[in-house]
């Protein structure tokens, strides 16, 4: 075990894969000697060279899609989308091509890319660079997404995802870049905890409420968890890890015992990923749920300028009036939803 | 108010090396890679390469035409015929290797068909039995592409892929005249550039992207585009078989021996409709047709042939019975194909697992089973939309 | 009144706004002489010009972008978007500009667009030629997306959509392109009924159960709930009509008459609007509901080749499914979803 | 293994007018366009001019300075310096009219300055305190464009407006050398190629897109690409700022005379990092900085004027204390500018009402108001993220 930031981690897991396996090559915007805007990617180029670290010229769908023929050739290219509000140009690439050449070619043809991108909001930065992308993507069949939240997860689920088959976009929480944590560098593919790519992780115990984030807001959730303790309330904290499948299980099995559910993101709420987690728990725990599932999320507005972002983002006060609500308390700051 | 026109896209002079009557013409830059096709390489059986590149052309039209006939009579969805593109698709087909890799947009059935695609692969999608045909790695030929111009960026991926393989290997990535308006096919032209990528882009110039002349797309004739991204162009006559035979064999020798990227304008015509659902006497003009069809690709060649001896009528009459054959085989191929499993609707979505997928599979599969078993209350009442 | 198809509808729409306000004009490909693909703008080149009905080169990125240019110079552009499936090389233009630039503009600069877009499946179209991509539309904020039924909407929404100072995502079902039906042509643009662009309508009343739909599936849910009714089931069926806002108003007024709602798409499930729906109606609604919110959606797989797409369409037999399993009534075909 | 090579993007001789001595050399083509500021139309005050012109490089380059060292200081969260970018910024925007309409990126703070932005307006995006500065339509100038090349089909679609007004306007839009790559940018030269739009393309080759050099983005100079499109197209010294004058009048005379579009590559160098978040010692050798300090536009300029004696110490002293001057008023307007309300979050998301924004605006309300009644268990705990 080691301490080192979720950059560190998600460059030592980077290099690892490479190391595995030489058809591994990464592609993007200044990933070569700068290292990436993000510095993901130090060193690498130097260690590997201008083969298996490409820096590409200036335009993410031509990267999208020379990394698919690259996995036609056989590699399994790692794309770096600079900032999240740059992923939009390759959309076509990534819905019509990545998504759906598995199923076109009757699984003849493996599209083992994984797309890396910095995402979320909370670094004062100026536009199109606070972008919570995600539900396009879980809304897209064909592809897997992942959220990572921290360093050890950064580093097993970069190897996880890289060796996966299928195409996985794989979101990191930009501020959190800095954050420390100890990292198991002997955990192999399958990561510390034997949690596969597809698996939730359960933060924190606990039997009033089950309070799902993801990404950036895991810790905040794990932060609320125990804010809300030292009020008496006992907040299951779960991080969602994969977005796409959601893992259910673990999801349905907490309500189960909770009975109450609230979902945290960055991303507008409107048909954004609370959306989805809400309706398919409620389908699936119905009979057990003491309140309907709370969406604590960013507005329905673009990502705003950065005087702004700390009240479009959930922090722990807006994700602790959540918990509130869902428990009916009556001290929630906003009141509830029900019969406005 | 002011007007704008929208004209260009032609002028120039495409490179012919046998014109329209059958007459070849030397060329100085090109005969040399059609020295086997002339005669000139020994142990080369001159007749045998040109009929073969003859009959596939006949074929090729005649299985096109078979195409639009299944297609008329509700065997296949839709069908997009290249009938006037035979020279462009059969000329640069013979030139590419076995190894090479070619990226074909939707019209390519005869380059497909070339390369010795089975003859169910060609029809397969258009019937919707699937969404794709071949094996892409038997025919190394990746599976048609409908999105316009997507396919180039592939192309030159995989040719980057050649590249560090360090492997001699060439990419041929066909398109249309539209596709060239399209950022994907200009960043293409970057990437390519960029890594000087073993990679041909051959653009069958067919004069047409549905209902909108070339002139929507292209201010300059569509050769002029490549130079400026530092690839080498060339305009060629699209219906002069053996001016695309040399000019894609130009292009892959450059490829192989590290020289970089090529653009190809093959100046051709797509005699028939955009698709079987296209009506093209709604845009263009009758005449249009009329002019093209003295310009015929296989006319031309057949003439050609027959000046040197090549082809008589046992020749011609042989390739006859052999169109007639193949399509023959292609109809009763597609008549006979059988529907795909409705629970192969969850197949290959994913390589590995996924389990909401297969919740909704198994929820489906309970469904499918309660409608068979005639229950509830949805079994009473008819479908709509016909299955 | 008249009869016409769906597809002369929107043509006279279209016309009827082309008329009203010289600013409007078209854009797209093939739309002039050949009146589109399926001749929605038949003979519109012909009496205004090629100003004002302009086949753009082929390139939707592009389309979508000079229109935006045309907004900054006091144009309304109507954009033709030849099939769902090519209108995600325009969507970086359409998320990072179009549906941005009024709010970044700080009101300044409106960008009255209207973004026309057949979609659905059931017309045996090859790849491509059949999604229904309007979640994606739904979770951006800034745009407003509507989805039309029958001759009549589409005839007085077009216009509305093109009056509206924001931008609209139009989502015109091409699998009702040729139902008839019949036609105020006077009615200006708050069309009959005076329904305006935001507004849901309820296609038949009930008291057992509330169904929604929208486009090409509004049609089905009518028919649905014909069905129902022979056995005794009273169903309220809604035509959604806007996707974005949606009009929660009349869904709320309905589920809690009702207690029970199931939602029905063409789209893939997850993270599809059947979820936004569910979850927010639940929110609204908890304490009326009497059983989950039942989705019948397309599969969460990319859209199949034609022999299977009538597996993958809702149609009446799976609404009728859903609603069966909504009522909780034993005899649903595929059992209950809970406790799976 | 083969290995590929990324040199290119170079080469040409860019026209200059001014050589880095600052030696007026006289220009065929484009002597026409200067007539002005050589002095050679009676009754223009060929010193005042001249010296507009440099002022305005000076205050631009000082209030560069001034933006970088309000970002060091807290003051804004970001700043892209143009340092070495002054003679293509305000050489280009003294030929645009008032009429002529702007589309600018990120990095044309010098031409909004020069166009007579206020001076809140050119910090307020970088400061976070909006999305944008200037108004759009007092200013004939959008608000600058983040998405690379983006902005460069809204100045297409501009120009096709004004074509189809059958108005004398012109259009200009500026973008970088890594913006050539992008599918946009090429899109927009087939449409503006298509119809023959009224805009001029104005592309400072500063060399470097963030870390990555030119020859990554462009195999061959890239003012060959344009041509390619129909487009005519020159390569000027972008440090020579009657070079940057002289062609973009040129290009506007073609844009309003009918003549369609033209496409300007400034060569140029980006002095500074890519912006304060930068680190150029990362990628790019402390040399090749230093030999562009030679081609210093300013410095060329000031040069030629005083060789010309419109330049002297007085004139010296009162640009520098314009510069000094309007620094020190940036620097207040920034430090004083006041938060935007909370609230402001839901405004201006849509022209009209939107009922379930409006339930979330509510919401928030309510939820603020709690929060600073100090109510809820929220209330106790510290937010994270420092507001
Ligand atoms: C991205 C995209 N936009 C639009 C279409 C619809 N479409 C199919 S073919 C076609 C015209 C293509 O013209 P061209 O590239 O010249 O090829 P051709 O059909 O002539 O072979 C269009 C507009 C599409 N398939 N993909
Ligand atoms: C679509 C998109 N991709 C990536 C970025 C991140 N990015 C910002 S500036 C930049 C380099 C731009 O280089 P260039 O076009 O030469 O302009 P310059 O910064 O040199 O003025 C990059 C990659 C972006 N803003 N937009
Ligand atoms: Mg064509
Ligand atoms: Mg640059």
């Amino acid at each position: 075990m080691s301490e080192m930031t979720f950059a560190k981690a998600l460059n030592a897991g980077l290099r690892k894969s490479m190391e595995r396996d030489s058809k591994v090559v990464l592609m993007g915007e200044d990933i070569g000697k700068l290292g990436g805007v993000f510095r993901i990617t130090d060193g690498l180029q130097k260690d590997f060279g201008a083969h298996r670290v490409i820096d590409t010229p200036l335009a993410e769908s031509g990267i999208m899609g020379t990394a698919i023929g690259m996995a036609y050739r056989g590699y399994r290219p790692v794309i770096e989308i600079q900032f999240d509000g740059f992923v939009y140009p390759a959309f076509d690439q990534i819905v019509s091509q990545v998504a759906k050449l598995h199923f076109r070619s009757l699984g003849r043809i493996k599209v083992p890319l994984t797309i890396r991108i910095p995402f979320g909001g909370g670094i004062g930065s100026p536009e199109h660079h606070s972008e919570s992308p995600e539900a396009y993507f879980v809304h897209t069949a064909g592809l897997r997404v992942v959220a990572v939240s921290n360093p050890q997860d950064a580093y097993s689920m970069i190897q996880q995802a890289i060796a996966c088959d299928d195409p996985v976009v794989f979101f990191e929480p930009k501020r959190r870049y800095h954050d420390k944590g100890e990292v198991d560098e002997t955990a192999g593919l399958e990561g510390p905890g034997g949690l596969d790519l597809g698996a939730a992780r359960v933060l924190t115990e606990g039997t009033d409420v089950t309070l799902v984030g993801y990404g950036p807001l895991a810790k905040t959730c794990a932060d609320a968890a125990t804010a809300a303790s030292d009020e008496g309330i006992s907040v299951e904290a779960i991080d969602l890890r994969s977005l796409s499948p959601i893992d259910y299980a673990t999801l349905e099995a907490s309500v189960r015992k909770t009975g109450r559910l609230v979902i945290a993101h960055e991303a507008s709420q409107t048909a954004g990923l609370g959306a989805e987690i809400a309706a398919s728990i409620t389908e699936r725990c119905f009979y057990f749920l003491e309140h309907a599932p709370v969406r604590v999320t960013g507005f329905d507005v673009p990502y705003p300028h950065s005087k702004l972002e700390f009240f479009h983002l959930p922090d722990l006060d807006r994700i602790l009036d959540g918990v509130d609500r869902a428990m009916g308390r009556p001290n929630s700051l906003s009141g509830t939803e029900e019969g406005e | 108010m002011s007007t704008y026109q929208m004209t260009a896209g032609h002028g120039g002079s495409p490179i012919q090396l046998l014109s329209p009557d059958g007459v070849r013409h030397p060329h100085e830059r090109y005969d040399r890679f059609l020295a086997d096709v002339d005669g000139n390489v020994e142990g080369v059986d001159r007749a045998a390469l040109l009929v073969s590149i003859y009959e596939d052309m006949v074929v090729a039209r005649r299985v096109d035409a078979e195409g639009t006939a299944l297609q008329r009579q509700g065997q296949l969805g839709l069908w997009p015929p290249f009938v006037g593109q035979e020279a462009a698709q059969i000329g640069s087909a013979h030139a590419i290797g076995a190894d090479d890799f070619i990226f074909p947009s939707y019209r390519e059935i005869g380059v497909a068909y070339a390369r010795g695609a089975e003859l169910p692969d060609l029809v397969r999608q258009w019937r919707g039995n699937a969404h794709s045909g071949w094996d892409p790695f038997v025919m190394n030929m990746a599976p048609s592409q409908v999105v316009i111009g997507a396919q180039t960026l592939h192309a030159v991926g995989y040719a980057m892929g050649v590249l560090f393989d360090g492997a001699e290997t060439a990419v041929v990535t066909y398109f249309g005249d539209g596709a060239t308006s399209q950022g994907d096919v200009n960043e293409s032209m970057v990437f390519a550039a960029s890594f000087q990528a073993p990679v041909v882009f051959f653009c069958q110039n067919n004069q047409w992207a549905i209902s909108e002349p070339v002139g929507i797309q292209a201010h300059v004739p569509i050769a002029r585009r490549a130079p400026g991204f530092g690839i080498s162009s060339v305009r060629i006559d699209g219906n002069d078989v053996l001016a695309c035979l040399a000019a894609t064999r130009e292009a892959l020798e450059r490829a192989r021996s590290g020289n970089g990227p090529s653009f190809i304008e093959a100046v051709t015509y797509r005699m028939g409709p955009h698709t079987t659902a296209d009506d093209p006497t709604r845009y263009r003009d009758a005449n249009e047709l009329e002019d093209w069809k003295e310009k015929d690709p296989i006319a031309r060649f057949e003439a050609y042939l027959a000046s040197i001896g090549v082809v008589d009528d046992a020749v011609r009459a042989r390739a006859a019975e052999k169109a007639d054959a193949v399509a023959a085989a292609l109809r009763e191929a597609t008549i006979h194909m059988p529907d795909p499993e409705p629970e192969s609707l969850f197949e290959h979505v994913y390589a590995g697992p996924q389990p909401v997928l297969e919740r909704q599979r198994d929820h489906f599969a309970r469904y499918r089973h309660g409608i068979e078993g005639g229950l509830g209350a949805g079994a009473e009442t008819t479908a709509e939309g016909g299955r």
